[in-house]
């Protein structure tokens, strides 16, 4: 028993759905769902702060320290909100609507991988799954539009259906050229992957990112695919199903409360998960940056330690932003909070520079910050761009994205194919 | 209300024994609560999918029968309900109001307020235009421009605060000139000012007018031609935008504008585009009327001799000026008594919006929120 | 709301009762100089014999508004006004013109209602007013027949110049709309039935625009007061007396 | 500049412009917004606020005369005073004075009218209680002046 509980911990190599512990998997599930869940709070208050600091505002600053708070204030009203029925919905579906969202976003958790094991399972057909369970989640949406017997919703859910469609094609596309850059790993025989793990470890292997392999070809299908995957989380510039000038709240217009939570965690799961993949097909995954150019043992644990110095450097922040506050009785409490998460969190940091620790979990904390970049991506685009009308919407996915797809799509094979081709272009790697 | 939603859907309305799978038309109601209508605004749209078949429009939530209220107040009480029916362009709405009241008493301000009222008439105009540029942009969806313009707002409401004591429904100017006369350092103040803001409007410009999505999304979008114009009696920066060349401050010129040099930008296709680069054009005048304007402020008195107690001769006459908005005109019939025995008022945005139905029809429904945003509405002034 | 209000919304006794309220102007106009000679002068001279305009009864409204102050003891009158194009209307309609006239530098034409169509579009078509700047009505109670004016405010790009377009029509009277002229009209007309109840033959779609269609009276009508709905309403739904 | 308009497109310059500004004001010096209530606004001089009636500094008598013009310029009416004769100085005495703010809109009509300096809109800005009834300043509240508003939150 104790053997079958601790056998999985001495392996190094594979998943644990892969080494068939389903113990450790279902450990590994729910680390993942708190996780996931943990990151959808930090990224609710993160966006708004970062929101505001683009617009000059200050965002949430009341609850807690810096409105730290304000997610969990924000959990409790919308869990004791009322439920809303609208009259002549479809009850069933409508209810059902939010958990089926929130269902296939957190099913695509499992194969993303945070490190060579750390991941539920590896599978043979990883990007592919992840591909076809994230395009359920638009049954949801729509489910959700129909069954509230509203315009609004309705012409939501009927944006968002055509949209997640149409930029399916250029994301699949894009993702395929990557695909497609795995198999000319040397010693695989010309053989590619659709396993994540697997798509990391070529790129190790070949000891470049695939966004800038056959620069700039891997780069044009990673833009591509950062922009078609806007589109498919329906995030601003491509929010339109829930464009609020327009559609009021789109397709979760007469949501409220726990269900309306459920379709902004599935959002922001969605993110995280469409972030996952651009990381791991074109960033790398969990490889740290500079692997040739700075390589070596000591270089390995630099990189190692670098994320808990950037936490420790966090928890700097909170001291400086605690001596900022504003002089006043009535902020007394806040201060002093943004003094004691300011401690913690550099003993978090310290505790991530540590070597033994640094080195078991650089791998998740590099993967980590490779989403957060995304994640302010996300955040800066949705301040500073206008939102596309429809039609044009439609035109930049099926006129643009596409063709140029198609196209690096086909470039890559030929070049892959032949090297000298790619040398006589003055091409690098 | 009933009765015209009856009228609107047809009679089967509220039996509801039409089929619910009926694809040729859906019915779509915009407002009154809806985040871009700019407040009170309820837009009826027939739609086939997202294509928009026709409009209508309700209006009247917000009616405080501005017109009977100035027929039971004398000429000076009226004046701050005035500031209330444009509320982002209170400025504007006195000034014609006070122009009107001394066409009708045949009294002139004297230079000094004539130039104070230019200057605040001016900075009104550029606060006006930076309210519907946020909003605008908001309605396009980006979100950021809105708090650089209203941030930078701010700057103009402070001197409002600064000079009259009010920040947005700022009761600034008295029939005959002015009450307050400009405090100190309010030429540097306003002139910091202007050299504060030009390089806000290039940030603006920059957010905005070469992007991409803004230019597709405004190209073409809610085209209104001269003749269109005309006939819907739309006015202002629309009309300009369609090519005519017709601003009041130079056809039929009031205050210190005669003295001032600035030219009228306009537009080549009445869209949506042409309107948003002949408000940003005109932001860049209104800061070059008013460096004139503080460069050139004469000494002297602020308020012509008017008698304390108001009593123009019996009489009937209209005055209008060029609001940010359009033309607002007031229709005054004085019957020799305190109190007008009639005030009309010609509201811009309540014509302007008329041609919403003309602008949209066939558009998207991501239109007719660009177009309403570009029309520069505001509710207070369509219901009065 | 305040007294003047209420004062509003008395109804007048009889017919020739103004509806001025004259407990608000005589309160407000009390510290008013003593009344001077020359107004009375002043009167006869306002009123152009051919303007059926007795906006200023000699009756009970005049006498708080009497005392004006001194220093234009005239006013300014109306002028005739002529030009061709007058002349021109003149001779086709005749008495179908009742006034020309300039006001403060204003022109303004009185015309029948029987003719107003065509005047109006005579002025588009022949002298380029493409634009209509406003159309509104005043309410005159205290006229024998014709309680209603109409007036169309015209402007030429081409020219510059603006001109008032009036005519006047009696109480439940219609007059031909003007949408087909200017599409302007459209929410004008429906403006000036919302308040006033001045039918416009040939609207296309004539129906109240600022008030809900449930609404009673027409609130700028001088005889409406801002009461009595508001006592409806509150007497109806609420079962308890207006607070107001 | 085809080619130069073609190039820029292809790069996307317009939307990296657009990106700039943003980036540009994440500074957190660039903040515009106020805390208010712990950070407090600055006033100016001639604001128009809740109305205040001056006393003779010396005296503390009031310099109101009971003229009533302020109630008679004021567009909402809603300033009442109500004044009786002395009978040894033969001068009007004001007995009441009631001041609605909550109909007031703040025109400065009546300060503009008083004929004493006595009544005048002060720079207090903090208009809301809890109860409507406050709302209407009798002849005390309206010498005192505003009690400063503190906030615990």
């Amino acid at each position: 028993m104790l053997n079958y509980l601790t056998g999985y911990l001495s392996n190094t190599t594979d998943t644990p759905g892969v080494a068939g512990s389903n113990l450790w998997a279902l450990i590994y599930i729910l680390i993942i769902f708190a996780g996931v869940s943990g990151f959808v709070v930090l990224m609710n208050w993160g966006e708004r702060k970062l929101l505001a600091h683009f617009q000059i505002r200050l965002g949430p600053m009341r609850v807690g320290p810096h409105g730290l708070l304000q997610p969990i204030a924000d959990a409790v009203k919308l869990l004791t909100k009322e439920d809303v029925l609208p009259d002549g919905a479809d009850t069933v579906i409508f209810r059902f609507a939010p958990v089926w969202v929130l269902l296939t976003a957190f099913t695509t958790m499992i194969v993303i991988p945070f490190g060579p094991q750390h991941a539920v399972t590896d599978m043979n057909i990883g990007i592919l799954f992840m591909l076809g369970v994230s395009s359920l989640g638009v049954l949801g949406i729509i489910m959700a539009g129909w069954a509230s017997n509203s315009h609004y919703p309705l012409l939501g859910s009927l944006r968002s259906s055509a949209q997640m469609v149409s930029y399916e094609v250029a994301m699949g596309l894009a993702i395929v050229s990557a695909v497609m850059m795995t198999s000319f790993t040397a010693g695989w025989d010309g053989a590619g992957t659709l396993s994540m793990v697997k798509i990391v470890e070529a790129q190790r292997l070949q000891g470049t990112w695939f966004i800038f392999k056959f620069f700039p070809l891997g780069f044009v299908a990673f833009a591509i695919f950062a922009i078609a995957m806007i589109a498919e989380t329906n995030r601003a510039p491509f929010d339109l199903p829930e464009a609020e000038s327009e559609l009021v709240a789109g397709f979760h217009t007469e949501y409220s409360g726990l269900r309306w939570s459920f379709f902004m965690l599935a959002e922001y799961a969605g993110m995280f998960a469409v972030s996952s993949i651009a990381t791991t097909l074109w960033l790398g995954g969990w490889l740290r940056p500079f692997p040739n150019l700075l390589a070596g043992k000591t270089w390995d644990m630099a990189f190692a330690m670098f994320p808990g110095v950037l936490v420790i450097l966090v928890g700097f922040a909170a001291f400086y932003n605690a001596a900022k506050m504003p002089k006043h009785p009535a902020m007394k409490p806040q201060v002093v909070g943004l003094w004691v998460l300011g401690l913690v969190v550099v003993a978090v940091g310290l505790l991530m520079v540590m070597p033994p620790v640094a080195l078991k979990i650089s791998d998740i904390a590099w993967f980590v910050l490779k989403i957060g970049f995304f994640m302010y991506l996300y955040v800066w685009y949705r301040a500073t761009f206008p939102r596309y009308r429809f039609d044009q919407l439609m035109k930049v996915g099926w006129k643009v994205l596409l063709p140029i797809s198609l196209g690096v799509l086909v470039v890559t094979g030929i070049v892959g194919l032949t090297p000298e081709l790619w040398a006589w272009m003055g091409g690098g790697r | 209300m009933v009765a015209n939603d009856r009228d609107f859907y047809g009679d089967e309305w509220g039996e509801r024994t039409s089929t619910v799978l009926d694809a040729d038309e859906l019915v779509l109601n915009m407002g009154p609560q809806h985040p871009s209508t700019h407040g009170v605004l309820r837009v009826i749209l027939k739609l086939d999918g997202e294509k928009v078949l026709g409009t209508e429009c309700v209006i009247g939530y917000l009616h405080r029968g501005v017109e009977k209220i100035g027929e039971s107040r004398t000429y000076t009480m009226f004046a701050p309900y005035v500031d209330r029916m444009d509320y982002v362009a209170a400025v504007s709405n006195g000034l014609g109001y006070c122009q009107a009241v001394e066409t009708l008493i045949n009294v002139e301000a004297p230079p000094r307020a004539q130039y104070i009222r230019v200057i605040l008439a001016e900075l009104q105009r550029i606060a006006s235009h930076q309210v519907w540029l946020g909003t605008h942009a908001l309605d396009i969806g980006a979100m950021t421009p809105l708090f650089y313009t209203f941030r930078d707002r701010e700057e103009i409401l402070k001197v409002f605060e600064k000079y009259c004591g009010a920040r947005l429904t700022t009761h600034a100017f008295r029939i005959g000139g002015c009450q307050y006369d400009t405090y100190d350092g309010f030429e540097k103040e306003v002139k910091k000012l202007c050299d504060f803001m030009e390089p806000k409007f290039g940030e603006y410009e920059e957010l905005l007018t070469t992007n991409r999505i803004w230019v597709e999304r405004t190209k073409g979008v809610g085209i209104l031609n001269g003749d269109d114009c005309k006939a819907l009696g739309v006015t202002g920066p629309v009309l300009r935008a369609a090519g005519v060349k017709w601003d009041l401050r130079k056809a039929q010129p009031y205050a210190a504008y005669p003295k001032m040099d600035f030219e009228i930008p306009v537009g080549e296709n009445g869209d949506t585009y042409d309107r948003y680069m002949v408000r940003i054009k005109e932001l860049h005048q209104s800061l070059r009327i008013i460096r004139q304007a503080v460069d050139s402020i004469p000494a002297g008195p602020i308020m012509a001799k008017v008698p304390k107690v108001l009593k123009p001769p019996v009489g009937e006459i209209y005055h209008s000026i060029e609001a940010p908005k359009g033309e607002l005109g007031y229709f005054i019939v004085s019957d020799a008594s305190l109190q007008p025995y009639r005030m009309r008022i010609r509201p811009p945005s309540f014509i302007n919006l008329q041609a919403l139905d003309k602008m949209v029809r066939g558009m998207l429904v991501a239109d007719v929120v660009a177009v309403i945003g570009t029309l520069d509405i505001v509710l207070g002034e369509v219901d009065r | 709301m305040p007294e003047d209000n209420k004062a509003n919304a008395t109804p007048p006794s009889d017919g020739t009762q103004p509806t001025k309220t004259p407990a608000t102007e005589a309160k407000v106009s009390s510290p008013n100089p003593p009344q001077s000679p020359a107004n009375p002068e002043a009167k006869p001279a306002v009123a152009v014999p051919t303007t059926p305009k007795p906006a200023v009864p000699a009756g009970a409204a005049a006498a708080p508004a009497k005392p004006a102050v001194p220093p234009k003891p005239a006013g300014p009158t109306p002028q005739p006004w002529e030009n061709e194009f007058i002349q021109r209307l003149k001779k086709v309609y005749g008495s179908g013109i009742r006034e020309a006239s300039t006001y403060l530098g204003q022109n303004y034409i009185t015309v029948d209602v029987s003719i107003v169509s065509e005047i109006l579009s005579a002025y588009r078509d022949d002298e380029a007013f493409d634009y209509l700047v406003d159309l509104t009505a005043v309410h005159y109670p205290k006229r024998e027949k014709l309680e209603f004016e109409v007036i169309y405010i015209l402007y030429s790009f081409a020219k510059n110049t603006r001109v008032r377009v009036k005519t006047q029509v009696a109480n439940g009277a219609s007059l031909p709309s003007a949408v087909e002229i200017w599409p302007t009209a459209n929410w004008l007309e429906r403006e000036a039935f919302d308040m006033f109840g001045i039918r416009f033959d040939g609207h296309p779609d004539l129906k109240r625009i600022l008030l809900p269609d449930g609404w009673q009276g027409y609130p700028l009508r001088k005889d409406y007061g801002i009461l009595q709905q508001d006592n409806a309403w509150v007497q109806g739904n609420l079962g308890i007396e207006s607070g107001q | 500049m085809k080619v130069v308009t073609l190039l820029r497109k292809v790069f996307l310059v317009d939307l990296l412009k657009g990106l700039r500004v943003t980036f540009k004001y994440q500074h957190p010096k660039e903040i515009y917004t106020e805390q208010y209530p712990l950070e407090r606004p600055q006033i100016a001089e001639r604001y128009r606020g809740l109305p205040r009636m001056n006393v003779n500094p010396e005296t503390g008598e009031t310099l109101c005369i009971a003229c009533d013009l302020c109630a008679k310029a004021c567009p909402e009416h809603l300033i009442v005073v109500e004044s009786e004769r002395d009978p040894v100085t033969k001068r009007k005495v004001m007995t009441k004075f009631t001041f609605d703010v909550s109909r007031c809109m703040f025109c400065g009509l009546c300060e503009e009218a008083c004929s004493t300096d006595c009544l005048e809109l002060s720079q207090d800005f903090e208009i809301a209680t809890f109860d409507r009834n406050q709302f209407i300043f009798d002849r005390k509240r309206l010498e005192q002046g505003p009690e400063g508003t503190e906030y615990t939150r």
